[in-house]
């Protein structure tokens, strides 16, 4: 899952605000690949949730906003795909720790973020361990 | 977003635009007031809105666990596409009665409230 | 005009298929502040402007799009503000030396760019010299 | 983007979505077709245009130039207070006989094509 070729930078704050700007630009990326209007869609919603998971988990409570580093998304449009990394300087985890949603219905809502970029994406990496950041990479091909 | 109580049983919450993280908070306000009156269903209208993430299906999974331990139910309205995908994939579609239309969802309601064999799954606590 | 506070940043190709992705990202940022949807289209017109620059003079034809720098976008929203700045890495220009269309009629096209720009928003600067690129800065207050 | 030579004489462009530097080249080209035959009157309907800046504004003045100098006119259809203002303070809107509605600025192209005192401003050369 490599980052080459032409690509589109976004840094945002870590807020809950800046969400909406990120699928914005993304549909506007987007719409220069082959992508369908449902594919764009698909990918909204999982950049909406690596970014969420950055606002949520990436920083202890007593980092306020200001003082957090911002979030980095870099889109890299092709013809047939999109790939999309969300980057943090946060605290990282252990992605093999992560246990996937299969039951949402239960108290534990744990990993439904996670889950839905794995279904909703055609791949999902995640780079992150303890105290280094984390770094989500994910791929949407256009449907035909 | 706007929110009214009907016939003192019914909360009604119509949402437009985007639900997500930042948004989100009003919403789960607004479904923490109406519950915290007499009022046990729920009928969430999303045929006006856009965008919906794990973050809305967390508050309405609060807002049916809250309706069901009152002794009520939720149902939720929604005809997008892309609404309805993250439903179904998240496997809530089902436990938030998620329907077509608003005659449908209101269906829902009135029948777990007669009592009767609701088609609504998930029972009060 | 300092850029200070929370900021979004957007690094785009050189290219004039990305520049719709800097209107919507701006739709994005803007709508959190005091801007009315008139306001916001004049930044959008504005900002445009200052990325079609970019991608029109900035460079000399030989450079194709690829090896050319990216352009990069920062918008910093304030309650009743939004400031915008455009950075290049190209060839530069004296400020001085251009004129401002007041007749956009003649065979001359030259200007309308920056024309527009000021009368579009509240205030710009630009800082620029041949061979060390350039940086436009502008200010949109919320109209009331 | 569509495209049409009517009653021989009169070019209609009718534009959607944004005309920018990406967009324009393709009206560029567009205009350039209608305007190589015989068509020397042309009206571009912005009606569902959101969005120009000063690439669009080029465009539409180097067809003026074109459609005066084969003894025609240009005429566009725009109602959008965002794109107006782009027209009124470019000092264009005059010039491309920018109008409210599709009947307005067919009049100022059949006034101009009957020689009478057309409210078009500029002469043919
Ligand atoms: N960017 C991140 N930084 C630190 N931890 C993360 C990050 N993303 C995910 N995690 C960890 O992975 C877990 C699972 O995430 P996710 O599947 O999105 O579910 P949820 O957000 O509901 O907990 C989180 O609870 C958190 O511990
Ligand atoms: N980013 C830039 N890099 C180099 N030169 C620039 C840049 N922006 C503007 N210029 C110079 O300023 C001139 C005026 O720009 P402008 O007012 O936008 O009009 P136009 O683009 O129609 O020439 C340009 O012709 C160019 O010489």
């Amino acid at each position: 899952m490599a980052g080459n070729g032409e690509c589109v930078k976004l840094v945002i704050p870590c807020h809950p605000k800046y969400v909406a700007v990120v699928r914005l630009a993304l549909t506007g990326v987007a719409a220069r690949t082959d992508l369908t209007v449902d594919d764009i869609e698909d990918v909204k919603v999982a950049v909406s949730e690596a970014c969420t998971n950055v606002i949520d988990h990436a920083f202890a409570d007593e980092e306020t906003g200001d003082k957090r580093p911002p979030i980095e998304i870099v889109f890299y449009p092709r013809d047939e795909e999109v790939l999309v990394e969300v980057t943090d300087e946060g605290s990282g985890f252990d992605p093999k720790r992560v246990v996937l949603a299969d039951d949402v219905l239960g108290d534990k809502q744990g990993g439904l973020g996670l889950y839905l970029m794995q279904r909703l994406m055609d791949k999902v990496e995640v780079q992150s361990a303890p105290g280094s950041g984390t770094k989500i990479k994910m791929i949407k091909r256009a449907s035909r | 977003m706007t929110a009214e109580v009907q016939d003192e049983w019914l909360g009604v919450v119509k949402l437009t635009g985007e639900l997500d993280a930042y948004s989100g908070a009003e919403f789960r306000e607004v479904i923490e007031t109406l519950m915290a009156g007499a009022t046990a269903f729920l009928l969430v209208d999303l045929m006006a809105l856009e965008y919906i993430d794990s973050v809305g299906l967390g508050i309405l999974m609060g807002g049916a666990k809250r309706a069901r331990q009152q002794g009520g139910e939720i149902a939720v309205v929604c005809e997008r596409a892309n609404l309805r995908r993250v439903f179904d994939i998240s496997g809530t579609a089902e436990l938030l009665n998620v329907r077509d239309s608003y005659d449908e969802a209101l269906a829902v309601l009135a029948a777990k409230r007669q009592g009767g064999t609701s088609d609504a799954p998930g029972e009060a606590e």
